[in-house]
């Protein structure tokens, strides 16, 4: 019994939302029910991640791995879930919980209809489950479908409000990140011409060999993927899509956009990166100069651009391109610390970065105003909100005590091991500049006259959810134990392979 | 160890006055006669050669320390004596001036400073006190709060905190020369680097020489003696530039009296004594042209200062042989604190009476102030230094040192003695301008208010009554007391040297009345041509300058801060011209998105994929062409060689 | 030079999804038409799939089913026409989507020209 | 070590508490307010004495996986007596003060919140805790700042808090190198990097200084001090001449000290170049000083001028250097903390801020402009105040050390000082007595009394320098 568990293990939790999502329009009449549906769905997902994680860090990160319909590795579609999987899961899972209950009795306002919301929970649930599949596959062209099934989702929730803005944003979304998919396949289909290979295992061992019979075609798929995931994650200059979209969303849209979609995309260049093409490859070709370059440039433009945005939520978003930057800026650093700090990274900006969209969407939702000098003295009025929100800035600020300071203090590491100095001043400048565009928001809600009007905190689930997340973000500050070790895992196993 | 109770006699004065309501009790009075009979019953053993010293065992880095040898003791009674005296003048006086209170409370701390300072047995301690009595007596100068008192107090503060400063630098420079800092009275120096203790030595010259009154660093002492009420004028003439003199004795020590200085030191007697030399001239000539009795006489405190300076440079340039001039100046520490203070004491009885000191204002007034008159008459003769009168002692005693060190030979100590021949003269010449003017003359139209003003007169009695008894008998004090002192401070042959001085000869009171003479008729030409009242261009006199080099500074300091300013807007303005260029580049890539090439404007969609475009164009043509990682292996190569 | 050309006749395949490829992204760059910005995207997937399909070509393999008795021996490779299959399966739906949301551009400004939808844009957002 | 944990909690505990009280039970509130800060000062005068007499005190643990150790040794020790018993001082002003106004809860609770940050970054036991109190204490203090919630307040709040994080993000590469290097972060025991010998260590130098000097203030580093001026009077005078302040002093003295340790220092070629920064600030923080107008900016810019005189001190490498630096960390704050307590006591009550204006004010107020005076005196360094012994042994510390023109250079600054403050006290004196119908004269007293007695104190220690030497001589032997 516990066998088969641990064996589906790795099937179930991308299987799980998945499955939750096909059968969910058939209740779309019935709101509660569909979303104490989606609710548990996410509940027994975030179970099943739990375990995998414990499993994995039991084994001391030997990954699971799972055959799909019984093919086994080189003809059938493999999973593997490993302690990078594991970690990222459980921070999928975790999240989409939690924005599941920010999500109850508050999205018919932003959606529009009950047929609607049910809708938006199957995009949730299937981003969910296409992201999961993301972290866990060791197939090529599994990477490819999933992530458009990934980019289809992301482009549904960023339409679901109803005004042009919203449709305007999910076309652009739509074409960019259609764009970034042909290039991702066609790096796919360079990396096959190659090797002949998808499974990732096979083809790295495959290109090892090779790559020198036809360097050019690996540029090509190097340049291929680079572009490709740099759309749909965002790096800068392709993040031009990015503000306008996560900005449009629905609160929960924007917080799963911006706090997971755009991490899945990361996680499968990294496991491209390292896992196909591997770390000789990658230093052969220079690849992790281009990492650096694109990695600081995003930093500081994301961050630059972020200062200069009088919308929260599109302040937000341009703030979600800045932190893209550091963990691309991760990825260029080939030592397990800058690697760690990387992952780490990714997920607690996941967590602060849901927080702060939660966050702001209750702000906005209470005053109906999206500006932040709209915002003037609501602190008092909408403590628990505020207080997330300010938790989850100071937060991403990199202020010690809170998860970003982790991230950043190994990345810093990494970097210094890598011997570079002046990315790590402009990790710091970004941190600045993150306080310049993050406290003002804080300032204001605080320390700004009291408005007359009456806003209140929102719900009890609201702020469930906004309690719970920003305890997250202290949580791993102060214990990143488990989380940081899968990390440490995950960059030591992504290193060794090849 | 007793000895150490002497400064605390003052300040337990100062508790009693701000504690008592009615004025039955003239507690300076007091404290000035408690001071003087405890310190000469005290400090009489000092003399026979038994130094005291005292440590106050704080715990902790700083242990005052005090010390009494005659020197000390010498200067511990005259200042016992001189605010016993000025005590007394005091109330009658502050009466018309008001602010008695706060006048005698100042008077009693400054009190105890000055003891503290002639009694301190280390340069720390000497420091303490040194700037506690800069502040205290600063209240006396600014005590009638006009322009004038507030320039002065200005003048006084600034150059005295910066005496302070450079005490205080000098000390831990000696400290950093000697590893333990000396204690006062402790005799020669041996410097374990003698580079830093030079520069010590300039310092603690520097910082005392303000004090002093050595010039250039005079230049706050005409505004602040003549601004303070007279008993304070008084005392500052008479005293409190004493301590500066004392400090540079004490200096001295420390370099060795009666020895050859070390090769670097020996410039240090020519130095003092040019600096001295410059002093009195400079002293006496402004003096001449001064219409203020108070400035007049606050001119002549620096000219004086410069014979005592001179003759300290001059024992230093004489070494062993040094005796004389040291005594000398001695001598004349006491002598200038009797006669300056009368003379101050003097002049404030007839302010009091007629609200004026311009000299040219004044005359005839000896039928209103006989007494005072008869009394001003002693410290005026004195300080001309007419034979009976004290100051005749000591300038022949100053003289003769300066006539034997011409003889050493050495040329410009001719020029020396010459300028101290007519610096005499000058002398002479003001204070007969300065008696002829005030109590001689047409009586001028001033009126003058009728009171009795015993107490003042009493005062300026005791002062005129041990100025004559020493212009009689000159041999006493340097027998009972001035030579003790100076053998205490090294010169350990100065009984010999002064042995051969005998003050009745015929040449030296003949040289003396031809000075006065002189004098006489310089004041007569002077007041007939007018000279006296012709001020000379303001470059060439040093206050000038020194106001010239102030305003340089101010300019200067304006200059830069200019400078800095436009430093500072230059880098804040490119700056912010950076940080406006960053954004309109980036805001490129923000809400709305269109480039124009070519004549083509892609906008919105367009514009995204062509960014992609572009994107994946320069990663092909970064790993074609100039991919580092890839240096040896071209691309024509390896097309070929597939 | 030669060899070259010899490459370049021999993989044919390839140059012509090299041109798809350039061609869609010209359309997609030039075209302020939405639709044919999505065409456009569909010509580029195209040169894709024919890279993929073109990777599977043995010259002088047979399509590969098994029969039985037959003599061939070289197959062409199946795998990457059956991805295609996906490929365009994925393809399909998103041309299916971007329609729909053309729709409702077209709904709310009255128009599938890009750049005017642009000019609308902006001036709704200056006012 | 429970005295430890209290001294450290008693400023959150304090400011907790503080934030639930409801705005209008202020003497409860300024009851709870003294309490708490006289908890923080008894227990820091416990562990401090406890360090003194050799014991060692130590709390280490773990946050987010780094090490965490809390454990003063004299420097910090010393720097907590000072932020504490000054905090007690500017609590009891602040009580005068702030009668009346608006936003006292607020306030308090930052006040407090901020003794415990102070006192967090005076105990900290690594460069871990070091960094996180120092961030804490920039966003603790913060609101102090932005206090009146003007735009020009809102405006230096913005600067201060983007200056301290920058500076904060150099001292955190600083600290990842340094990790890097030895893996160590522990102020126990050896310095950090002793051993190490690389002339790359000099950028570590400046990236450690830069950190800690923009709270510091070290010259082209300091525009945010002037700008937080528009703070109410008790934290300019707490926070901008001491706890902020010295808490960057404090660093460098650890980094100079703790991290790279007196041997390593001497083979860094930089030091002389910051040692001629530190000259230059020292000067031209008080030149500029003499310049400014408003009372306020000019005690700021001379706060500049003197922080560098501690960190002359640091830089000097010598016993009598340091000495010279905790003593001057020591004296100076009590004469800092009167001269703004008198700025505040007269802008308070008779409105006028600004320097020109301040003719015979000193008839109006003659203890104030007395109590201003003998600060003054101090400032410059002469004697009876107890800034001339830190004053003294810096100097010696120069001489010691072979950079006499350094003795000069703080000469010179006391002159400077005396022409910029001298004509302010004498100034206030002159004329006749202003008018006297100041209105409200409420809790006068309450800010004099803290004033005076500081005062006092100042002049005693001046006298009898040995009460506070103990401390400096722990100090001096902890690291010689």
């Amino acid at each position: 019994m516990m066998t088969v568990i641990t064996d589906n293990l790795p099937v179930f939790v991308v299987i799980a939302p998945l499955f939750v999502a096909f059968i969910l329009p058939t209740f779309a009449r019935r709101l509660r029910l569909v979303e104490g549906l989606v609710i548990i769905a996410n509940t027994l997902w975030i179970a099943g991640a739990a375990y995998l994680a414990s499993i994995v860090l039991s084994q001391n990160g030997i990954p699971i791995t799972y055959a799909l319909g019984g093919w086994q590795a080189p003809w059938g579609i493999e999973l593997k879930a490993g302690s990078l999987g594991a970690l990222f899961i459980l921070i999928i899972a975790g999240v989409s919980l939690m924005v599941s209950f920010f999500a109850r009795n508050n999205l018919t306002e932003e959606v529009g209809s009950y047929e609607r919301v049910a809708r938006f929970y199957v995009l949730i649930l299937l981003l969910g489950g296409a992201l999961a599949g993301m972290a866990v596959t060791n197939d090529l062209f599994n990477v490819y479908v999933l992530v458009e099934i990934a980019t289809l989702s992301c482009c549904g929730m960023v339409s679901a409000r109803k005004h042009a803005r919203a449709a305007e944003a999910a076309f652009t979304y739509l074409i960019l990140a259609t764009l970034g998919s042909i290039l991702v396949m066609g790096g796919i289909g360079f990396i096959y011409i190659i090797t002949g290979h998808l499974n990732m295992a096979f083809a790295s061992q495959e290109l090892g060999r090779v790559w020198q019979n036809s360097p050019h075609v690996v540029w090509m798929a190097f340049s291929f993927f680079l572009v490709g995931f740099g759309v749909k994650a965002a790096v800068f200059p392709l993040h031009v899509w990015l503000p306008d979209a996560h900005s449009t969303a629905p609160a929960p849209a924007s917080a799963i956009l911006s706090g997971l979609a755009v991490k899945g995309y990361l996680i499968c260049l990294l496991k491209i990166l390292y896992n196909v093409f591997g770390q000789t490859l990658m230093q052969q070709y220079a690849v992790q100069r281009i990492l650096v370059i694109v990695g600081t440039l995003t930093i500081m433009a994301g961050s630059i651009l972020a200062l200069t945005q009088d919308e929260l939520k599109r302040r937000l978003a341009f703030s979600t391109v800045a932190q893209v930057g550091y963990i691309f800026f991760g990825f260029s650093l080939i030592n397990t610390k800058g690697l760690s700090g990387a992952l780490f990274y990714l997920v607690s900006h996941a967590v602060i970065k849901s927080t702060l969209f939660l966050a702001a969407g209750a702000m906005i939702s209470a005053t109906g105003e999206g500006k932040i000098s709209g915002l003037a003295g609501i602190g008092r009025k909408m403590p628990i909100t505020v207080a997330a929100f300010t938790v989850a800035s100071l937060g991403l600020i990199g202020i010690p005590l809170f998860s970003g300071f982790i991230g950043k203090w190994y990345l810093l590491l990494g970097s210094m091991e890598a011997g570079s100095v002046i990315p790590a001043v402009v990790i710091i400048a970004g941190s600045v500049l993150c306080a310049a565009y993050l406290l003002p928001v804080i300032r204001v809600a605080y320390f700004e006259p009291t408005p007359e009007v009456d806003v209140k905190d929102p719900g009890l689930s609201q702020k469930v959810a906004l309690i719970v997340l920003a305890a997250a973000v202290v949580i791993l500050g102060i214990l990143p134990g488990p989380f940081m070790e899968l990390a440490n895992m995950a960059a030591t196993e992504l290193l060794v392979l090849k | 160890m007793l000895f150490v109770i002497l400064p605390v006699i003052p300040l337990i004065g100062v508790l009693l006055l701000l504690l008592k309501r009615n004025r039955a009790i003239n507690l300076p009075f007091v404290a000035g006669i408690t001071v003087l009979v405890l310190g000469s019953l005290g400090l009489k053993s000092v003399f026979a050669g038994n130094g005291l010293t005292f440590r106050l065992p704080l715990p902790g880095p700083f242990q005052p320390t005090f010390q009494a040898d005659p020197l000390s003791a010498i200067l511990v009674i005259l200042t016992a004596f001189l605010f016993f005296v000025v005590s007394v003048y005091t109330p009658k006086y502050m009466k018309h001036e008001g602010g008695i209170k706060g006048f005698e409370a100042c008077m009693l701390l400054t009190f105890s400073a000055v003891l503290g300072v002639f009694t301190a047995g280390d340069l720390v301690t000497m420091l303490l006190f040194f700037e506690l009595m800069t502040i205290t007596s600063c209240f006396w100068v600014i005590h009638r709060w006009n322009e004038e008192a507030i320039r002065a107090v200005f003048f006084y503060l600034f150059f005295s905190i910066i005496g302070g400063l450079f005490l205080g630098l000098g000390i831990v420079m000696m400290g950093a020369a000697t590893d333990v800092l000396p204690a006062v009275g402790g005799g020669v120096v041996i410097p374990s680097d003698s580079k830093k203790f030079v520069l010590s030595m300039v310092l603690l010259v520097a910082g005392f020489g303000i004090k002093a009154g050595m010039v250039p660093l005079h230049l706050w002492l005409p505004h602040a003696h003549s601004a303070a009420p007279a008993p304070g004028s008084a005392l500052l003439s008479g005293l409190l530039i004493k301590v500066g003199a004392y400090g540079l004795i004490r200096v001295g020590e420390f370099a060795g009296w009666g020895i050859r200085m070390e090769s670097e030191l020996n410039r240090m007697g020519p130095v003092l004594s040019v600096l001295g030399v410059c002093t009195m001239v400079a002293g006496v000539t402004a003096a001449l042209l001064q219409s203020d009795a108070k400035r007049l006489l606050a001119y002549h405190s620096v000219s004086q200062m410069g014979y005592i300076i001179l003759s300290l440079g001059i024992a230093v340039f004489m070494g062993a042989d040094g005796g004389l001039a040291l005594t000398g100046a001695v001598y004349h520490i006491v002598n200038h604190a009797l006669f300056k203070a009368a003379l101050f004491l003097g002049v404030g009885v007839i302010y009091i009476h007629t609200n004026e000191t311009n000299l040219y204002k004044l005359g005839g007034l000896w039928r209103h102030f006989p007494v005072t008159a008869a009394l001003m008459l002693p410290a005026v003769l004195g300080i001309a230094g007419a034979p009976g009168f004290n100051g005749y002692a000591s300038k022949t005693m100053m003289h003769h040192a300066v006539s034997a060190a011409a003889k050493t030979g050495t040329g410009w100590m001719l020029w020396v003695e010459r300028l101290f021949t007519m610096v005499g003269v000058g002398t002479a010449a003001s204070f007969t301008k300065l008696y002829y003017l005030m109590f001689l003359g047409k009586p001028a139209g001033i009126k003058v208010a009728k009171n009795r003003a015993h107490s003042l007169q009493i005062a300026m009695g005791l002062l005129a009554v041990v100025m004559i008894a020493i212009g009689v008998v000159p041999q006493l004090f340097p027998d009972i007391a001035a030579i003790p002192a100076v053998q205490a401070l090294g010169m350990e042959n100065a009984s010999n040297t002064l042995a051969g001085i005998s003050f009745w000869n015929f040449s030296d009171i003949f040289s003396m009345l031809i000075t006065l003479i002189l004098g006489m008729l310089v004041c007569w030409i002077g007041l007939k041509s007018g000279v006296f009242h012709r001020q000379p261009p303001s470059w060439l006199t040093l206050e000038g300058l020194g106001k010239l080099a102030g305003q340089g500074i101010l300019a200067l300091s304006n200059k830069a801060a200019e400078l800095y300013g436009s430093v500072v807007k230059c880098i804040r303005n490119s700056g912010s011209m950076m940080i406006r260029r960053i954004y309109s580049v980036l805001g490129k890539f923000g809400q709305n998105r269109n480039s124009t090439t070519g004549g083509v404007t892609l906008s919105w969609i367009s514009a995204d994929t062509a960014l992609i475009i572009i994107a994946l164009a320069f990663l092909i043509v970064w790993y074609t062409l100039i991919n580092p990682g890839l240096s040896e292996q071209r691309l024509i190569y390896m097309w070929i060689d597939n | 030079m030669k060899i070259l050309l010899e490459k370049l006749i021999i993989n044919y395949p390839y140059f012509a999804a090299v041109i798809l490829f350039i061609i869609g992204a010209l359309t997609v760059l030039t075209r302020s038409n939405l639709f044919k910005k999505l065409i456009g995207i569909n010509i580029m997937e195209s040169g894709i799939f024919l890279m993929f399909v073109a990777a599977g070509n043995i010259r002088g393999g047979a399509v590969p089913i098994l029969e039985e008795g037959s003599s061939r021996s070289v197959y062409i490779n199946p795998l990457p026409s059956a991805l295609m299959l996906t490929g365009i399966v994925v393809s399909v739906s998103v041309t299916a989507f971007a329609l729909a949301l053309i729709l409702r551009l077209y709904k709310e400004y009255g128009t599938t020209d890009a750049r005017r939808i642009a000019e609308i844009r902006s001036g709704v957002l200056k006012k | 070590m429970p005295d430890l944990i209290f001294a450290l909690l008693s400023g959150v505990v304090g400011s907790l508490i503080i934030a639930v009280i409801p705005q209008v039970r202020n003497r409860l509130r300024n009851f709870a307010v003294l309490f708490f800060c006289a908890a923080g000062t008894f227990f820091s005068w416990r562990v401090a004495i406890a360090v003194f007499a050799g014991e060692s005190a130590e709390i280490s643990g773990e946050i987010g996986g780094f090490p965490f150790v809390l454990s003063p040794d004299p420097l910090g020790a010393v720097f907590g007596l000072i932020a504490s018993t000054l905090w007690l001082f500017a609590a009891v002003y602040s009580f005068g003060y702030m009668a009346g106004k608006n936003r006292q809860r607020s306030y308090f609770t930052f006040f407090l919140l901020a003794l415990s940050a102070t006192l967090g970054v005076a105990f900290s036991g690594n460069l871990i805790a070091l960094y996180l109190f120092y961030e804490l204490l920039t966003f603790a203090t913060y609101p102090l700042v932005i206090h009146e919630r003007s735009a020009e307040a809102m405006k230096a709040g913005k600067r201060y808090i983007l200056y301290s994080l920058s500076g904060a993000g150099a001292i955190l590469i600083a600290i990842v190198v340094t990790y890097s290097l030895t893996g160590n972060v522990d102020f126990s025991g050896e310095p950090i990097l002793a051993g190490h010998r690389s002339s790359g260590l000099n950028f570590l130098l400046i990236l450690f200084i830069i950190g800690f000097g923009v709270k510091a203030a070290i010259m082209p580093l300091h525009r945010w001090l002037p700008a937080a001026m528009v703070a109410p009077t008790p934290v300019s005078a707490l926070l901008h001449a001491v706890a902020v302040v010295y808490s960057g002093a404090y660093g460098i003295l650890r980094v100079v000290y703790s991290v790279f340790g007196q041997e390593l220092m001497r083979t860094l070629s930089f030091r002389y170049i910051f040692s001629w920064v530190i000259a230059f600030t020292i000067l031209a923080g008080v030149i500029i000083a003499t310049r400014q107008d408003i009372m306020k900016l000019r005690l700021a810019y001379q706060t500049v001028s003197h922080l560098s005189y501690i960190l002359l001190g640091a830089f000097t490498l010598q016993p009598w250097g340091l000495a010279g630096a905790v003593m001057h960390m020591i004296s100076y704050s009590m004469l800092k903390i009167t001269l703004f307590f008198c700025a505040g006591i007269i802008s308070e009550h008779s409105g006028k801020t600004r320097v020109s204006s301040m003719g015979g004010i000193g008839r109006q107020f003659p203890e104030t402009m007395a109590a201003f005076g003998v600060a003054t005196l101090g400032m410059i360094g002469m004697l009876p105040l107890n800034t001339f012994w830190g004053k003294y042994y810096l100097m010696k510390g120069s001489v010691a050390a072979g950079m006499w023109p350094f003795a000069l250079v703080l000469t010179g600054s006391g002159i400077i000082n005396a022409v910029c403050f001298i004509p302010v006290v004498v100034n206030a004196f002159r004329g006749e007595k202003a008018h006297t119908n100041s209105g409200q004269k409420t809790g006068v007293a309450l800010m004099l009394a803290p004033t005076l007695i500081l005062v006092v104190i100042a002049l005693f220690t001046g006298l009898w320098p040995g009460m506070v030497w103990p401390a400096v001589q722990a100090v001096v032997n902890w690291y010689f």
